[in-house]
């Protein structure tokens, strides 16, 4: 396990042409790894996660991906993913779409190291379209469907803290990070805070990793903004809303991606360009929350 | 739609909702619909989110299933895999509360594309767990707008599924909650109209459902949202207009 | 939900012939329900279990069972379980026996409501005596090993504490109990202590099973030993070490059972034949491990 | 077994395991060596029960894999089921280190009969997590006293699979720790002495060997045990002689 800048786990880590998981459900998503993923001109990729979200909007806009793997393509609580939309309506990226259950079990399958998950089949044009494949039990007359295992080459993921061993802690919504990070083959982990070595031992029930699964560790905060940090920030909802907006129209989604990714450096750059109001205001509202 | 009409809905599908069962809640109508029932004459209600989120009780309407207020008044949050794999799979979730983009006679539910799959005119957002709760909740009731877009005769697309040709499942569709009233479906699993809200008649339904309706033997007339339902509807939606529907 | 007696929800619940677990791994062992269930005379049970511990041990030599679901028979870190070696030994007793991985998956095959389970093959003599099943994959050429569900009829569990709602909150080795109650058509749950309903959502962490998964919660402090509640008591090493002798004697074994099983009413007459230094030990035990 | 060759066979098994390394710890004479490995040359050793307790750090030996202690040292506590199917299957346990009532020259373990398995001579515990440790850690080492009745020429039972017939599989048991020395497996998988405690002769090996015994060109005396490695052991030991074996 090492301890990495984002750029250069993304430089060692990140190939053209590899299946990526960028993990986090509606909060923790790793935004830093993605925007760093765009700037460094990653080819030919395929992005799988169940809920895209805004991430991969932007990672589709900007041309990183070959193909989706999903369940769920919206912008939480607002609409569609416009530039996800629009690359699809165009032919420019393959979809290979699941229902949440369904591409979850990909990930039982790949985290269990086994070549298919049962689970029962559902009666939609997914299924016939796909031709979903069925098994027989052994033990009775019921057939069930399988799905085969979703194994990404990288998992990438944020958390709210790791400790100097890689041993990786976070809470609230979970959803598959779990299952997305023991199903891959490497798993590069951003936090909003890196603490001495066991002095987060009595934190296991947050353990989301052991540090023998991790690859490595950046230390990145704010590396899920605009999504949120359960306790930490909240969502900038704001900004998702700004998003349905800026990504309607394929020039204004050009420019904001030259703002707010390529012209910048870092994460430390890409929050120089928020107001600091903005950000404690986000700060304040997850603190609000903590009981 | 106006807000009244928002509010009838929203009324009308709480209604639906029965004490100490469990709802999973989608996201916009549904979530604003189960949390007036859960305000009003539901308070045991469990709601469950898709996130994982096991007995909410959200001090505000949350903005999206992933709101963290969801989990800071949850009994628990559990890895989505479990709730689909231990709770949904296997019958323990009573209601599936659905949005959707359109809906047909057999209550089979479309938001994956408008248009052919393979080259879409509109590429909507897809199931996320809309076709698993359809499949395995013991009952779903839709909510929905009602116009001959999301009421077509035939669906592109079907993503969530209603009722098999010719019969009626066990579980599947129960009712579909539109801004104009209130449908079942028969026994031969067809939806039917059984109730509209004040002023709405029922050809007015008929003309905005693109294949020919069937209509109860008698048609109530909705009872119209009580000031306790107005009153917390408006606390609820107020500032949310924009994410519900 | 109801709030009742040990007594009362084993009279209510448990039948004469049915699939029994009585799930707790190395601590929350309910020998509470176990020894009810003995004095209330059932018979014909089949009793479920990954590690059948002393708790089996009684329970078989008492004459309850007609079968044992098992794959680790052994009185941890002390030797073998004489009762049931000798009830197997004497063909008064059918077994069915898995290694840990397989029992496991037959829970969760029942707690997802499927007819099996995958899992990798073991190359060993219970899959060659069984003659187990294997599945082709359907996505290439592997083949996996199967195993089908297992749904008690009740599941019995301790726990830490519940509230007036059921919820059911308890903490540190949980082993295989989720699963067994998840699978279960009933589950039974004895806990230290109750509280007020909505006291314990700030402890969700801790949540094993919501109440509406749960069919009654009676209040049993103690009702563990000689098994241990993280935290709370330790585990009355020296009572596994006596049952170690007392076991291996039958009119031992029936003397034990008459004085701390049958001829006691209930769980507080039981406590009172220890010594009450014993039990503060146990406790005082328990308590120097919290941080 | 005296206790001076308790000693030698915990130090000897304890050696076998590199810094670093994650091992599935079985109960008795596993547990000892594994615990005075993390106090001595390998103290990132990760110590894995099939309790589920993850990176275990015991300030005492734990009387069983089911200790409080282990649970409050511990990195994390899983289900059995996530350990035995998303860190065991997948090939993420370096070392299963176990024990086992007999072995034979495959390295095949039986810890579940004596006598035909239906109606046995001597019912034992049965494979817990040993035939999936077996199965799938990159390696085993198997710790295990040395007589006749523990090493049989045939074995009545196959709980834990060790080579299979005329190859040695990928994984599977490396060494072999008894009171006597050390064995491990040639290119046959076959079961052959590698090293003999000070003052052990060959020939008293292959006395308490129930097959004729393959013997390694080259036979080392194996160290004694270090003064470090007795205070340690001594210390590990102290009171817990029953539970051990």
């Amino acid at each position: 396990m090492d301890v990495l800048t984002v750029r250069e786990a993304v430089r060692r880590h990140v190939e053209d042409g590899q299946n990526l998981y960028l993990a986090g459900f509606t909060h923790l998503i790793p935004f830093a790894f993605g925007h760093e993923i765009i700037r460094q001109g990653r080819r030919h990729l395929t992005l799988s996660r169940a809920t895209p979200d805004l991430l991969y909007d932007q990672m589709i806009a900007a041309g990183v991906a070959d193909r989706v793997v999903f369940s769920y393509a919206g912008n939480p609580g607002i609409g569609l993913l416009q530039a996800f939309r629009r690359a699809v309506q165009a032919g420019e990226v393959e979809v290979e779409e699941y229902s949440h259950f369904e591409l979850i079990a990909r990930l039982e399958a790949g985290a269990a190291g086994l070549p298919f998950w049962p689970l029962r089949a559902l009666d939609n044009d997914l299924t016939r379209l796909r031709a979903r494949p069925r098994v027989k039990s052994p033990y009775g007359d019921e057939d069930v469907a399988v799905v085969p295992p979703l194994c990404p080459d990288v998992t990438l993921l944020h958390a709210h803290c790791a400790d100097e061993d890689g041993n990786v802690y976070a809470w609230g919504l979970l959803g598959e990070v779990r299952e997305a990070a023991l199903a891959a083959r490497k798993v590069l982990v951003s936090v909003e805070e890196i603490r001495p070595a066991g002095s987060l031992r009595n934190q296991r029930d947050h353990l989301v990793l052991p540090g023998f699964r991790v690859e490595s560790i950046s230390v990145e905060p704010w590396a899920a903004h605009p999504s949120y940090v359960q306790d930490v920030y909240d969502r900038d909802q704001d900004f998702y809303l700004e998003w349905d907006r800026i990504s309607r129209d394929p020039a204004a989604t050009s420019a904001w991606l030259e703002r707010f990714v390529y012209d910048i450096v870092d994460r430390a750059a890409y929050l120089s360009l928020w107001p600091p109001e903005r950000l404690s205001r986000l700060r304040e509202a997850a603190r609000i929350g903590v009981q | 739609m106006g807000s009244n009409r928002r509010c009838e809905m929203a009324a009308v599908g709480a209604r639906l909702l029965r004490d100490r069962e469990r709802v999973l809640v989608g996201v916009g109508m549904p979530n604003l619909a189960a949390n007036l029932a859960k305000r009003l004459h539901a308070p045991d209600l469990v709601l469950v989110y898709e996130s994982g989120v096991i007995d909410a009780y959200p001090p505000e309407l949350p903005l999206s299933i992933g709101d963290p207020d969801l989990v800071r008044t949850s009994l628990c949050v559990l890895p989505i895999a479990d709730l689909f794999s231990q709770y949904l799979q296997t019958g323990w979730i009573d209601v599936g509360f659905l949005g959707g983009a359109q809906v047909d006679r057999r209550g089979n539910l479309n938001s994956t594309v408008i248009g052919p799959y393979d080259r879409p005119k509109v590429r909507l957002a897809g199931s996320g767990g809309a076709a698993d709760v359809a499949s395995f909740a013991r009952r779903t009731v839709v909510l929905i707008p009602h116009d001959l877009h999301r009421f077509p005769a035939h669906l592109d697309f079907v993503t969530s599924p209603g009722h098999p040709p010719g019969t009626r499942r066990a579980g599947g569709p129960a009712h579909v909650v539109t801004d104009l009233g209130l449908l079942d479906f028969d026994s031969e699993g067809e939806m039917r109209l059984i109730g509209v809200y004040p002023g709405v008649t029922v050809s007015e339904v008929r003309e905005r459902t693109g294949w020919p309706l069937r209509v109860a033997s008698e048609v109530q007339v909705l009872t119209p949202p009580s000031s306790d339902e107005v009153a917390v509807y408006r606390a609820l939606a107020k500032g949310k207009e924009a994410p519900i529907g």
